[in-house]
């Protein structure tokens, strides 16, 4: 059946080995007309490399402030079935497992109330459903929580939805329980969720372990990354079947064949911190001097492991270069326990969410403030101690913002003793 | 009960937040919480991960666009319920993850995936190119540079083995994003694809005072670049187009403000970021190519270029090096120099930190 | 002619430079300059230049005060004029070098030096403390927060040991400067002592507008502390206490803010910078300790810190490895579990670069 | 003799094995009344642990206008000899060789018409003039540069004193003239030396080779430092008899004792681009990929050189903390060939110079004004091309000033066509 717009340009995306979401668009095509409309104006994008989108207008569920994105054509004269074409943001189960069940209800939902296009998922971790009309949202809604037993996940200045790693559900590494903290989490600040209240948006992310799986230290204003405190636990023989090339280093990730493992080159030199030693026998490693980095736990999976004694490293501040450029999240807690009801760790995020709400500006990010107020100021109203764990590196430059009360007198200086000894 | 919209409040739910996780939970995930001992990938795409129950879960991964429909949903559950008892998962990164509890399984699940066209590549496992993170583009957002899913879709097909395969020294993560708020998170990637603005907005002063708050947008320009100004009747403002960086905050504000244009939009691109701690720190993604032109519809600029520099880090840099720690070992003037990228005033940085980045040692190489 | 007070401009020469530096060379350095070929250290303090032509020079290298009096430099001379021929240099760092083209000539040099009491201790060469660059401190500066002559006598009396002999892991540089202007340098040293204010400056206000310019005091002012302000008839200054950081820069431009204050005064600690390109790029040094309250005339606290530190290096540290090459290796938090130094708010960075100071990686030692 | 004023902390400074200062200038002090008022002036800052000096007011020889540091003692009810005790710097012969004769009348010089107090040397490098009187200061001059053939070095905001290491006098390393450089910019540039015209300071500091003996790269508006760009020459023979125990590693640096040098450990290992191999009998050197760190020269100066191919690399920018922070100098010419009369040099010199001039605020530093205006302002004024040589890292925030010259209509939209295209 020809579609209602030729797309000479997009059809080029047919070709080649990966799969095409034009061959897929196009086949929702045949029976949504918005989707014709979307392939057309993406048709005209291509033609004239612009995009046609214009700024979304405030659109939402009632009495919610985020989950859902305007979307407004601004060719609606071309393309009338996307002149509404808006996004609504479902929070995605933690590390986004499924029953057919479930999706095949949303399918269905989503077919029916919308382009039947979506984001499996999106950046933050919401399902996406893409392209809608603003009369729909409310019946979507509606069906959403009491069909499918789902809710909305976060947009605008407030809590975005939570995520994580896979964790302990099917990883041998994961100090965490990351789908309990997300979802705990998520349960938790609903409010926070979908009510804006905050500066700008907040994100948790959770991994594992300092593989960190789920990016969590780019790109979460607050970074929950597992880790050990005791020592990694060597399976001796194991150690001796990958130098003997009877196991596959690295879990076979490059390249499934047997090997020996060149361990002086492949592990004790790439220990960032060299503090393993192997004497062609047996493998030692001075615990007290590894940073945890994971590196000979993935090249040696069936040999090492991480500790018993596990729990998160906090880190803060991590997000995308608007405005003051981005930032990675750094160590704040360097390590925590962290066991249902999480009420350390919930009692530190709310201390940081107050001294934000308080200080932040609009459009402030955690870690901009941080930036703008100091690491002091934030360690304070959290009530956490300077430990040299959080930094790379002591200031090198002296402009030190001393403390007055270090200071006998403070910043007073009795100025008539001043000039009784000396002269002007 | 049916929705009624006559009366929203009726019946209505609120703040249910997400299914519990461990709902969707296929049982040997729910059983074996918790008990996994190791893993090991058997071929590009496929795991095994090993209880100490003894209960083994086989892992087929396959790549997937993330811009999907409802049909391929479906046709992703039909397989699920074949095989998988019914369970599916999506990983971090947008490929899809289907699951079985007995080895028996794995080949007739395989052999149904690789029935089915080209929907279903296997891989995304081990030192590969994995299926590339990425945003809206010219599909659904207000201020790309360029389209998303279309570069994705050029760059994968030429990169198509290097997803299926594990030849690369390290994993390589792509990632896109289609403006500078970089939603893809690119800038802590091996590879990132980044849509980026070269004019200034102009300003529609009949419309700014209509459609924008004026001191907010005032606010959103990180370098100050724009000014109130009163344009005969109307209040709008003025920019200083030396001092603008294109970031398109401002427009993020007032629509009024339009920055796209066929002309100034285009890829950057970068290298070098990760995200692991393992061996080294997570890192920055650093500036590769400045700009290459829009080049729909399958921008062959930008794809060979990222080519030709994921083969020069292929065939030059050594096992478990990331690109990162590659470029570290070999050094900035050599990267440039093998990769036949050219040097040029862009990438000297002129930022908030561009003291940070400048070579104060005598240590290069000629 | 002899100077005429009542005619400036008679005979007067001016822009003449220095004296060309090969005027006092000595013969030997003169005929091989550049013809170098070896050197070795014969013991501390003695070195030896093997020229290309076969010709040697033995050089004795002794410490010595940067404050000398010209007493002092005529036995200097004495000791050149009798064993060198007439001719003496100067290190970069302050010691003196006597050199003699003749290995006969060097025991009776050495025997020399020796006799005349503590005046001229040989060392200073290899992996030592060598002399400490300084400052003014009390003896001549309007600025200072602290001594510098005293402080480096008493820091030398302690390292003395180190000081001729080669049993440190590197070579350590000691550096001091009597305020934040940091006139030593002490940026990039292996230990870096720095006078620190620790109160803002108060206002003279009936002074201000006599003795100042007003606008320069608030433009010199780093954080913007400063505001203009009436005060009764007087036009003066105000300062926010809380965004100052102590730098003294407004009492350069303006003697009616003094700064300097006995109880607010003291000693800042640095580690871990260096300046050479050997091995590792030059660095910065870092905060070790923020404050140490002004102990004269012997700074115990000061001398007992930067020994601690010094001995905790010797007996840690690996063969070439400087200050900053070990705290590298070990890490920051070991560096304080050595040292024993307190970590404070203070050592974390609050200034224009912090965010790249902190600590973004989960790499890091319990 | 007694002194005129007790000094019992002072005294404590006569004691313990490093020379002592106090004694010398007690020594002085015999016979000179402005020492015996020093003492008096410091015991006095010693007990109140504060300093004494006032600013300095402008006081100058005629027609320069630095070279002398004014002070003023702001006791002179108590120590009238120091009421007024100005400095002068006498620019110092590059890498301080002196005759014993120019000392002496130096030293008489001083003793008749100063405190008789100097330092030896200035941080900068001068010759330091500790303490003399206003009436003073033309005499001296007269006599410096009539009788010793020596004339004032820099202060305030001109050209400060040049200075560099021992370069090719007695170290086999240097790869630059370090003494005619210094001095043929000294003289080259002597007006910018004593008559301010810059906006702040400017220092430029020499070094033979990456050792770095006079720290120009932490000190040095400009820092000069001796480089090759060949190869590192090897002889074997020392090579091997280092390994087997016939030389002393590193020049005795490390103990004077003969000892087997560990060559993989101390050397192989330490190179920063680890492009060293040795097989036992032979040292290879990847030299393409060597950084010429001098690491393996250092430790083996018997058996490595540097190569023949020898210049500078400039670097520019270093400064101490105020306002913006210390710099370090950073690579703008990784090499340049330095032969007198060094005109491609001072062509560079005199275009930064001019683009400061011009653009510089005033106590701008040249590192700020280029932190301030960006690298690109700078090579572009001084006629230089981008080089990775020059960074540590590309940039790594998107926020790139693209050239409108390199865009199709530069900064212009067409406004009309794009309402055209797009829908308001
Ligand atoms: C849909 C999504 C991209 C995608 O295709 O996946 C997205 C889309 C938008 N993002 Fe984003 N962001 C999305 C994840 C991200 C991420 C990634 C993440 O969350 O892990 C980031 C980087 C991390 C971070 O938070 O910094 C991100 C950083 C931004 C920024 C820059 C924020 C900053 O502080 O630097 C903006 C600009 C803004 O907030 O004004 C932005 C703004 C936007 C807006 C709302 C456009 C705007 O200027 O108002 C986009 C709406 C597009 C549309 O039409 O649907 N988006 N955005 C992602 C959300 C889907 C989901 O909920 O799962
Ligand atoms: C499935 C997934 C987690 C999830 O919740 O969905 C996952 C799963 C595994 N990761 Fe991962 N990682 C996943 C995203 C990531 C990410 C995040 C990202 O790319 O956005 C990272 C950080 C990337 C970075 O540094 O830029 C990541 C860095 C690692 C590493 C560190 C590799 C390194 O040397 O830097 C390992 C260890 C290894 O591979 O040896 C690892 C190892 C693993 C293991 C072996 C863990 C295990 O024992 O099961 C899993 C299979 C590896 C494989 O695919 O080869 N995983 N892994 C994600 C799959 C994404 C995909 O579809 O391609
Ligand atoms: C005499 C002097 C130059 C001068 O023009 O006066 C000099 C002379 C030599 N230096 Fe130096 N250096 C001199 C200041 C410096 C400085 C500057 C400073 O400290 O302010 C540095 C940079 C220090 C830093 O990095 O912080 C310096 C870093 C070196 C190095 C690099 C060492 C390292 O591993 O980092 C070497 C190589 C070595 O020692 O193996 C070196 C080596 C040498 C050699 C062996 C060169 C040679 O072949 O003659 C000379 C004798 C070394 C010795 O004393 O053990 N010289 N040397 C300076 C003596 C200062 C003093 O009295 O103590
Ligand atoms: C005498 C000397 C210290 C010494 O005891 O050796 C010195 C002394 C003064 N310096 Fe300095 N500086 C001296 C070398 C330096 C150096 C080291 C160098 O040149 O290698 C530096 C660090 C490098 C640099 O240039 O940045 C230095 C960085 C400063 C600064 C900070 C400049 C900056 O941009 O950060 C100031 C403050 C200012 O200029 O206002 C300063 C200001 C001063 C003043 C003029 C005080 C003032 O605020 O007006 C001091 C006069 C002291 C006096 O009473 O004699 N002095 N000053 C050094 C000059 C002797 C000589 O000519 O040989
Ligand atoms: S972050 Fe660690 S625990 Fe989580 S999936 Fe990756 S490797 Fe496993
Ligand atoms: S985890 Fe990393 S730091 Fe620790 S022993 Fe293994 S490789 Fe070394
Ligand atoms: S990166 Fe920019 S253009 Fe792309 S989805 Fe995010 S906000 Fe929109
Ligand atoms: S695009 Fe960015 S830099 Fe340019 S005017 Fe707008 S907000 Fe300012
Ligand atoms: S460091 Fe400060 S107090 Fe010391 S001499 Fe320099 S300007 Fe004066
Ligand atoms: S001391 Fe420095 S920071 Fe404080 S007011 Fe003066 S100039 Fe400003
Ligand atoms: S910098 Fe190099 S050339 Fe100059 S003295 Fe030091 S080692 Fe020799
Ligand atoms: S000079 Fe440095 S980089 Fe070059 S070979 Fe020697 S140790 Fe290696």
């Amino acid at each position: 059946m020809a579609l209602k717009h030729a797309t000479p340009l997009l059809d080029e995306l047919e070709k080649g080995p990966w799969p095409s979401f034009v061959a897929d668009i196009k086949r929702m095509a045949a029976k949504s007309a918005m989707c014709e409309d979307l392939l057309g104006q993406l048709e005209l994008s291509y033609e004239e490399k612009e995009g046609h989108w214009k700024h979304g207008g405030i659109v939402g569920v009632f009495g919610y402030g985020g989950g859902v994105i305007g979307r407004y054509s601004d060719r609606p004269d071309l393309f009338p079935k996307v002149a509404h074409f808006h996004t609504l943001r479902v929070n995605q189960p933690a590390s986004k497992f499924y029953s057919t069940e479930i999706l095949r209800k949303l399918c269905d939902l989503w077919e029916a109330r919308g382009s039947g296009l979506t984001n499996m998922h999106g950046s933050t971790g919401d399902i996406i459903l893409l392209g809608t009309t603003t009369d729909q949202l409310e019946p979507i809604f509606y069906e959403l929580t009491h069909q499918l037993g789902m809710d909305l996940g976060g947009s605008g200045s407030n809590l975005r939805t939570p995520s994580c790693c896979i964790g302990k559900a099917r990883c041998e590494w994961s100090c965490l329980n990351t789908q309990d903290i997300t979802y705990d989490l998520t349960m938790t600040y609903q409010d926070e969720l979908h009510r804006p209240m905050f500066p700008y948006k907040f994100k948790f992310k959770t991994s594992g372990c300092p593989n960190d799986c789920v990016a969590a230290i780019a790109r979460a204003d607050c970074s929950i990354i597992g880790t050990w405190r005791d020592k990694i636990r060597i399976d001796q023989d194991a150690v001796r079947a990958y130098v003997g090339g009877e196991l596959v280093p690295n879990g076979g990730a490059h390249g499934t064949e047997n090997r020996a493992l060149d361990i002086q080159e492949e592990v004790i030199r790439k220990c960032p911190t060299r503090c393993m030693q192997w004497d062609g026998k047996t493998l030692k490693i001075r615990d007290e001097e590894c940073t945890r980095c994971m590196h000979c736990i993935n090249v040696m999976p069936r040999a090492l492991k991480p500790g018993e004694d596990t729990g998160a490293t906090i880190l803060v501040g991590a997000k995308a270069p608007i405005l003051e450029g981005a930032q990675m999240s750094s160590v704040v807690i360097p390590f925590m326990k962290m066991e249902p009801p999480y009420e350390e760790f919930k009692s530190f995020v709310e201390k940081m969410w107050d001294w934000w709400m308080e200080n932040g500006k609009n459009r402030e990010r955690l870690g901009e403030l941080i930036q703008r107020l100091g690491m002091k100021a934030f360690l304070k109203a959290t009530e956490l101690q300077p430990d040299p764990r959080m930094i790379n590196t002591p200031r090198y430059n002296p402009y030190i913002f001393y403390d007055p009360a270090d200071v006998p007198g403070g910043w007073e200086h009795d100025a008539e003793g001043y000039r009784k000894r000396h002269q002007a | 009960m049916p929705f009624d919209p006559s009366d929203l409040m009726k019946d209505r739910l609120t703040d249910i937040g997400p299914p519990k996780y461990d709902r969707f939970f296929p049982p040997v995930i729910k059983d074996n919480y918790g008990k996994w001992k190791y893993h090991e990938i058997l071929q590009p795409g496929v795991l095994v991960h090993v209880s100490e129950t003894g209960a083994e879960v086989y892992t087929v991964r396959v790549g997937a666009c993330r811009l999907v429909s409802v049909d391929l949903i479906r046709d992703i559950c039909d397989i699920a319920d074949k095989h998988c008892g019914g369970y599916v998962r999506w990983t971090t990164r947008n490929n899809i993850e289907f699951m079985v509890d007995d080895k028996s399984k794995l080949q007739p699940l395989i052999d149904d995936l690789k029935s089915r066209g080209n929907w279903f590549p296997l891989g995304g496992t081990g030192a590969c190119v994995t299926n590339i993170v990425h945003t809206q583009g010219w599909v659904h957002c207000h201020t790309p540079a360029i389209d998303a899913s279309g570069i994705v879709k050029s760059v994968m097909d030429e990169l198509f083995d290097y997803f299926g395969s594990h030849k690369l020294p390290a994993q390589v993560r792509i990632s896109l994003a289609c403006c500078l708020n970089m939603c893809g998170a690119v800038h802590c990637s091996d590879i990132a694809i980044l849509g980026v603005h070269r004019k200034p907005p102009f300003v529609e002063h009949e419309r700014v005072q209509n459609v924008c708050e004026i001191p907010l947008v005032i606010a959103a320009c990180p370098t100050a670049a724009i000014k109130p100004k009163k344009v005969g009747e109307y209040k709008s403002v003025e920019i200083n187009n030396a001092r603008c960086m294109f970031c398109g905050n401002c427009y993020t504000m007032c629509p009024a403000l339009p920055i796209a244009n066929q002309d100034g939009d285009g890829v950057a691109l970068w290298v070098g970021g990760k995200v692991s701690n393992s061996r080294t720190a997570p890192k920055f993604s650093k500036l590769a190519v400045p700009y290459i032109p829009n080049e729909p519809p399958r921008w062959p600029t930008v794809v060979q270029t990222i080519k030709k520099i994921l083969d020069t880090y292929a065939s030059d840099a050594r096992r478990y090096e990331r690109m990162a720690e590659w470029i570290d070992r070999i050094g900035w003037e050599r990267f440039f120099e093998k990769t036949g990228l050219e040097f040029r005033f862009e990438h000297i940085d002129d930022y908030r930190l561009a003291m940070t980045t400048w070579r104060t040692t005598t240590q290069f190489k000629f």
